[in-house]
């Protein structure tokens, strides 16, 4: 029981990770990405080339990640620096799919549709951190420097910065933010977060698939920040959990068939989002609107 | 004859895609709700004509059922989930993760109620003959443009002409001033999600007859609608459907060179394309603000 | 009364692949059936369920969730990202993890813990190539999903092919996703094979090729593996004609086993049985046998046991004939070729 | 000067708050009306009747709740209490009802499509009224007829028009109905004030002829007490004075109302 | 011209077809204020989106102080101290009163800001002082939707105020407002312009004109008809028909 309390755990802290990050970019910046599972992925292949061709430490397999899907986020921010709203979610939406493609297509890099298998347990620094414990404590640790960078960020001037873009654009510009730059960055920071995320995801899994990164995943990663409650600090959190563990609760409950486990939950998901959104729809975490 | 061929079978996808992302356009631009559900709509369109037909209902009562579903669908998403949701803050992500619950329940009602593999109708008119040396055509290719056509031109005949077309593009700039005018802006939605969800249904029929259809078929439906809105310029009907045709013409000639994973993704880079350097679309008006 | 056996099973049972989440269920439920009638051990079977959604994390999820929470000993799973994403973590905790349904050629090196009951795809078609040879099916064309089976079916025909006097004219691949083919089919026209031969693990997708190619004109031979088997495919009428290879199971033998397994199914299901199901049949039924030796030696049932047992066995008498596992812990038994008509498949080779 | 502030005070208190001519019932008459956005009360327990055939402008600072009052009484927003009735009959605000009712509301800014031409943005309104063909185009030529102007623009999209052009159109769809009563929700803002005295010069005219009511929301105290017959002061939702535009012309005892 | 903080020449800017401004002459002079006067649609706001780079001119060349800054990014052009205000407000809806003038005052906030804690006390300071001028105090934890119409108006000039813009460009700042609220916004202006600020600014109401303007420069289908001392200007009849009539298209 443990074991498999931590493995969720573990996978509720870094989908804890990818939720806050893409909340830098929706719930800060405006930029409503349905693309963060390609960072994600990005993130999560270079991780773990990393650990299967160099060594597999963590700290130097996410370095990996994020750096490589800082620079790839540059396909995202060029068209969040032209369009937005719903041209914007297009412009993702067409990232996604191309990505999706080339991930079970760039057979040497990712392995095609077949992933990478046996990746190597995690170490850093040369300890052993692979088992569950010791895992669950890095993903926490990840975790924690990620929200406090992102709360102590986005309290300050640049936080303004973006959020004053999110709500207009030109007013910004007349008040000398340089939207070009800050729109940029943020989406850099979202993005390379969440291929941090993607490299401890592949040292949790120990094997990764094009089938954690397709649009559906953006999606639900999109619904989490979305259900908790969009730049806040701790929504992103409570969506993570919201959305990761109802399949877990649901399995636990003995009266469902055996064989409609599976449709039960989808289907009480996709209700729980429906229903969530016309009762609350700033989000869980949201305050609720005092004024107006 | 193989660039004949594959040409044929691009504007017989092209057009269906065309008539349900004109569907898509449509409701968006009138009521500005990113109407992800679409695709559950034509799924469930798709079902209830295969169902209708397996009953051994008449074809064209079982049309009737698929277009009653359809049009169902669309009203009761549109009262009472997106309503409710627009009284409140109505934020554009607030819906589309609404809409993409839906969509959830939906195909996973599905499932539960009638199966999960893929369903069908077998009808001779989906049989190719030759009708030139090496290019193969089936009588639903002449229904497919016949239909989509002419439900295009009434549409948009509709939309241009009518009093409640006029409302409509009223709607879609200023909900509040058509109250304002003494118009329920309540029932002009509920008109829009109506034909909206009306236009997926010859594709939905056409769908089951020639491939199947299976519970999860609406995703790839809505995201061609999304794309297909999005290169003919957001709102406008004839920009959406010229999309659609396109992306469905590019999705096949794509494979005269290419392998077919490529042919969707050829499609979204189309979309990538397109917003990059002319994202007002093909038709649409510049947007910045 | 001891302590009861728990056994887990780590099917999809949402999503697209739900179909074949029901029919392993199934299979097991009847397995299960049959051992209770006969006693075969002192200590009940108890089963657990988990849905994979067919994807790794789904996988991984489901199968830390057997080997800690549930502590099965023994995990029927299938798919070949799910048993890639399992196998380590079951590999771990010392669960026997059978596969009945991937038929992927990698997986055959995964885990010690891993074994595979059905015999790996390449293996299926050295067994088709003979076949198309003597039927004078010399240009084939391949249409596959592009993941390792699609790839390594690719590769066999490739080689394979040219030995027997034969040609791949064309090998077009797909994503698992697609479900139009007239753009396909026209180019699969334009090669002019003599047999068109499908490579897909997708039960849907492979009825959905049919249909369209038959619709849009391609009259020539289907051929395809053990996939075909699926009664949704069989029962189409695109299928008529459609060979496929799969292990040997001869639905109409009168071997006993068999014939208690396609009598059970029949009356249970009221269905006609298929390959899968009687590979996930097997695998409880292996575990039965196992540890049936296991109680009687006094030992404690655990993964470990298990395994070991397995491995001092190594041969089996299951319902179909006679199943031996190599030193990877893959079976590898006689495939057989047969061909849709009617509705119903019928041996012919 | 303070003295006479007094006396013009003193006068209005004597007046009372809600001087209807007897024997007339008030075109629009609401008791004790109370509204809110999102549980902020904005109006409270207001009360005001407005006359037959008279136009009457409600002044009052920003936020007092004056768009607000207009809503309520075109039912673009609900009530939270109080009733509303219309001569002398309670109703259930309503727009389609309200409109049926010979209510017609211009509302604050440019009440008009701008991606539609003027032409549409009148048939919309014909269609709104139930009126098609030859009463669609009589009214029409009737309103062109007051506002002779917007054949000039006919076809043009309404938001290629200026703002003085384009409240004339939206006053002259308001008008198609051949309304009795019409709200009026600062005409003026982003005008000029000589375009705004021509705009309103055959309102009025109109008004007289056809003995219309209008409720004039404006802050252009100046313009608006020229074309009005009284006035209603609004503070924090509620009304707190009335009289005639005399009673208000002196500039200190006007900003002291504020 | 002598004393010309930010000039205009020659500048042009059409849009499909309109010609929303055409070869535009304009000074403004250090410590003076101009108004922007004319009809509907005569460019006025066009002309100041053109000086701020929000849109790029077709011709023609802006400087200030003897630099020129035709083609520059509108945050440079801010940056170099023109401030300005936009007709329809453009608040940042969803973040603080507090907020919105305090993200004024740091243009340049990268990841981390410079100066540390007693820069960002300062700053504070100044957005609380800015706030108590306006009288948006006790708002300063509300959300900028939530504000009335008026908070609204004098939230968009704290913005302005706390900046240390040289020149404020002002797009109709106090249309809309009842007269006691407006008499409050031209006494800030008042202040602002003794304290040395360089103000243009648009305005239909010609009480707040006469009242505040030293200039006039008089805007008409893209035109400067003309330009000068309010008193002329509000006297030539040609001027006035052009204002107070019907503009002809
Ligand atoms: N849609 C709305 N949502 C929330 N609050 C609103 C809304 N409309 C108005 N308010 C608030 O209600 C109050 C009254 O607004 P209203 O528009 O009725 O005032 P007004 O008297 O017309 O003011 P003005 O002279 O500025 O037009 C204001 O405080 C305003 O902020
Ligand atoms: N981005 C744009 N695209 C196309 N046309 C524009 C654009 N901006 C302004 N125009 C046109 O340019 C002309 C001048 O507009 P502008 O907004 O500058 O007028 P204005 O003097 O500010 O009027 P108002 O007093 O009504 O605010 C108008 O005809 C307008 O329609
Ligand atoms: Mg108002
Ligand atoms: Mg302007």
């Amino acid at each position: 029981m443990t074991a498999y309390l931590l493995n969720l755990a573990t996978l509720a802290t870094i989908f804890g990770i990818l939720a806050a990050s893409l909340n830098v970019l929706i719930g800060y910046a405006g930029i409503f990405s349905v693309a963060h599972a390609v960072f994600f992925g990005v993130g999560a292949y270079a991780g773990a080339q990393v650990a299967l061709n160099l060594v597999p430490d963590v700290l130097l397999a996410s370095l990996a990640g994020g750096l490589l899907s800082g620079l790839l986020s540059l396909c995202l921010a060029l068209p969040a620096l032209r369009v937005r709203g719903e041209y914007f979610v297009a412009a993702s939406l067409g990232l996604q799919m191309l990505a999706v493609t080339v991930f079970s297509e760039a057979h040497s890099l990712t392995g095609g549709h077949g992933g990478l298998v046996g990746i190597p347990p995690a170490s850093l620094l040369g300890i052993d951190v692979s088992s569950p414990w010791r895992f669950l404590a890095v993903c926490v640790g990840a975790l924690t420097l990620s929200l406090v960078s992102i709360a102590i960020l986005m309290r300050g001037g640049f936080g303004r910065g973006l959020m004053a873009i999110r709500d207009s654009e030109s007013a910004a510009e007349a008040l000398g933010k340089n939207v070009p730059a800050l729109k940029t960055i943020a989406v850099a920071i979202g993005c390379s977060l969440a291929g941090v995320a993607g490299t401890l995801f592949a040292f949790q899994l120990a094997f990764i698939n094009v089938e954690s990164f397709t649009l559906e995943q953006s999606v639900l990663l999109m619904a989490m920040v979305i259900i908790g409650g969009a730049g806040t600090l701790l929504g992103p959190l409570v969506g993570t959990l919201l959305l990761l563990l109802l399949p877990a609760v649901l399995s636990f409950i003995p009266f469902i068939p055996a064989t409609e486990i599976g449709t039960v939950q989808q289907l009480v998901y996709g209700l729980a989002m429906t229903l969530l959104m016309i009762f609350r729809p700033a989000g869980l975490a949201a305050p609720s609107t005092g004024r107006r | 004859m193989l660039i004949l061929q594959l040409l044929a079978s691009g504007i017989q996808t092209g057009v269906l895609y065309g008539l349900t992302a004109a569907g898509f356009a449509l409701i968006f631009g009138a009521t500005r709700v990113f109407h992800v559900a679409h695709g559950a709509t034509f799924v469930l369109a798709g079902y209830a004509f295969v169902l209708g037909a397996q009953a051994g209902l008449p074809w064209p009562v079982s049309c009737l059922l698929a277009l009653v579903v359809a049009i169902g669908f669309g009203l009761f998403m549109d009262a009472f989930v997106y309503r409710p949701i627009q009284r409140h803050e109505g934020a554009f992500f607030t819906v589309f993760v609404a809409a993409f619950g839906a969509s959830l329940v939906v195909q996973n009602l599905i499932q539960f109620c009638v199966g999960r593999g893929s369903v069908s109708v077998s009808t001779p008119l989906t049989r190719a003959s030759e009708i030139l040396p090496g290019l193969y055509v089936a009588p639903v290719f002449w229904i497919a443009i016949g239909v989509a056509v002419a439900l295009f031109a009434l549409v948009t005949m509709f939309l241009d002409r009518t009093d409640a077309g006029v409302a409509l593009r009223g709607l879609s700039e200023n909900p509040e001033l058509l109250r304002a005018f003494g118009l329920s802006s309540r029932r002009l939605s509920a008109l829009a999600f109506g034909i909206g969800s009306a236009m997926t249904v010859p594709g939905a029929i056409l769908t089951a007859a020639t491939s199947g259809i299976e519970p999860a078929a609406g995703a790839h439906v809505v995201l061609i609608s999304l794309a297909a809105a999005v290169v003919g310029g957001i709102g406008s009907l004839r920009g959406a459907a010229l999309a659609g045709l396109l992306l469905g013409i590019t999705e096949n000639l794509i494979i005269a060179v290419l392998d077919t994973q490529w042919s969707e993704a050829a499609g979204f880079l189309v979309l990538f394309a397109f917003i990059l350097f002319r994202p007002s679309g093909l038709f649409g008006q510049a947007v910045r603000r | 009364q001891t302590q009861s056996h728990i056994v887990g099973t780590l099917f999809p049972m949402s999503g697209s692949n739900a179909e074949f989440g029901t029919l392993y269920t199934n299979a097991v439920q009847l397995a299960l059936d049959h051992i209770t009638a006969d006693r075969m051990l002192k200590s009940p079977i108890e089963l657990r369920s988990q849905d994979s959604q067919a994807t790794p994390q789904g996988g991984a999820v489901g199968m830390t969730r057997l080997a800690t929470v549930d502590k099965a000993s023994y995990v029927l799973l299938g798919f070949t990202g799910v048993s890639k994403a399992a196998a380590p973590i079951g590999g771990r905790n010392k669960v026997v993890m059978i596969n009945g349904g991937g038929v992927g050629p990698d997986l055959a090196t995964l885990s010690p813990y891993f074994v595979n009951i059905i015999p790996l795809a390449n293996k299926e078609v050295t067994a088709i190539l003979p076949w198309l040879a003597k039927e004078g099916l010399k240009r084939v064309a391949l249409i596959y999903v592009d993941d390792p089976l699609g790839q390594s079916i690719n590769q066999e025909f490739a080689a394979g092919l040219p030995k027997q006097g034969g040609t791949l004219v064309g090998a077009f691949s797909v994503p698992p996703t697609q479900q139009q083919f007239g753009a396909i089919a026209a180019r699969v026209r334009d090669v002019k094979p003599d047999a068109v031969y499908f490579a897909t693990p997708i039960g849907t997708q492979l009825s959905q090729m049919a249909k369209q190619l038959r619709d849009n004109g391609i009259t020539q031979q289907f051929v395809t593996y053990s996939v075909g088997n699926l009664p949704s495919i069989v029962a189409q009428p695109e299928s008529e004609g459609m060979i496929f290879t799969g292990q040997a199971a001869d639905w109409t033998s009168n071997e006993p086993k068999i014939k208690r397994f396609v009598e059970g199914w029949r009356t249970k299901y009221k269905a006609e049985p298929v390959t899968y199901a009687l590979n996930y049949y097997n695998g409880l039924m292996l575990f039965a046998m196992l540890a049936q030796g296991l109680e009687r030696a006094g030992t404690p049932v655990t993964g470990e046991t298990l395994l070991a047992e397995l491995m001092r066995v190594r041969t089996f008498q299951l319902a179909g004939g006679e199943v031996t596992f190599d030193e990877h812990a893959s079976a590898s038994s006689a495939i057989q070729i047969s061909r849709v008509h009617g509705g119903r498949s019928e041996k012919i080779g | 000067m303070k003295p006479a502030v007094d006396k013009a005070l003193g006068r209005l208190r004597a007046s009372g708050p809600a001087p209807s001519p007897a024997g007339l019932v008030p075109a629009i008459a609401v008791a004790g009306l109370s509204a809110g956005y999102g549980g902020r009360p904005v109006l409270s327990d207001l009360s005001l009747s407005v006359p037959e055939s008279e136009v009457l402008c409600l002044i009052g600072h920003n936020g007092a709740g004056k768009s607000t009052l207009l809503k309520l009484l075109f039912g673009l927003h609900p009530p939270t209490g109080g009733t509303i009735r219309l001569r002398g009959t309670e109703l259930v605000p309503h727009p389609s009802a309200m409109a049926a009712a010979g209510i017609a509301y211009v509302p604050e800014g440019r009440g008009v499509f701008p991606g539609l031409t003027v032409k549409e943005n009148f048939r919309l309104a014909l269609w709104s009224a139930g009126l098609k063909g030859g009463e669609a185009a009589a009214r029409t030529e009737e309103v062109l007829v007051i506002l002779p102007r917007i054949k000039e623009f006919w076809t043009k999209r309404a938001g290629q028009l200026s703002g003085g052009q384009q409240q004339m159109v939206s006053i002259g769809r308001a008008l198609l109905s051949r309304p009795s009563i019409l709200l009026l929700d600062e005409p003026s803002i982003g005008l000029a004030p000589k375009l705004f005295q021509d705009l309103m010069a055959p309102i009025r005219a109109l008004q007289q002829q056809r003995g219309m009511t209008i409720l004039l929301v404006e802050q252009n105290v100046g313009e608006a007490f020229a074309i009005s017959d009284s006035v209603v002061v609004m503070k924090s939702g509620q009304v707190i004075e009335r009289g005639v535009p005399a009673d208000f012309a002196d500039h200190a005892r006007l900003m002291e109302l504020f | 011209m002598p004393g010309s903080l930010l000039s205009v020449r020659g500048l042009s800017k059409e849009f499909g077809g309109v010609k929303a401004i055409q070869s535009v002459d304009m000074d403004l002079v250090e410590g003076v204020v101009t108004a922007l006067v004319g009809p509907n649609g005569a460019g006025k706001t066009t002309l100041f989106n053109l000086i701020c780079g929000h849109i790029s001119p077709d011709a023609g060349e802006v400087q200030l102080a003897g630099r020129p800054i035709r083609g520059e990014r509108p945050h440079t052009i801010a940056r170099l101290g023109i401030a300005r205000s936009f007709q329809d407000l453009r608040l940042f809806g969803r973040m603080s009163v507090r907020d919105n003038v305090l993200s004024a005052l740091e243009p340049t906030a990268w990841l981390w800001q410079p100066g540390g804690r007693r820069a960002a006390r300062a700053r504070l300071h100044k957005t609380e002082a800015a706030l108590e001028r306006t009288g948006l105090s006790a708002l300063a934890g509300a959300r900028a939707v939530d504000l009335s119409y008026a908070e609204t108006k004098f939230l968009s000039l704290a913005r302005i105020l706390v900046t240390e813009a040289r020149i404020w460009l002002l797009d109709e700042p106090a249309s809309g407002l009842d007269p006691v609220s407006r008499a409050r916004f031209v006494a800030l202006l008042k202040e602002a312009v003794a304290a040395g600020v360089t103000v243009c600014l648009i305005e239909h109401n010609l009480d707040i004109v006469t009242e505040l303007a030293d200039r006039i420069a008089f805007l008409d289908r893209g035109r400067k008809l003309a330009e000068g001392e309010p008193a002329a200007i509000l006297r030539d009849p040609e001027l006035i028909g052009i204002y107070f009539g019907e503009p002809r298209r």
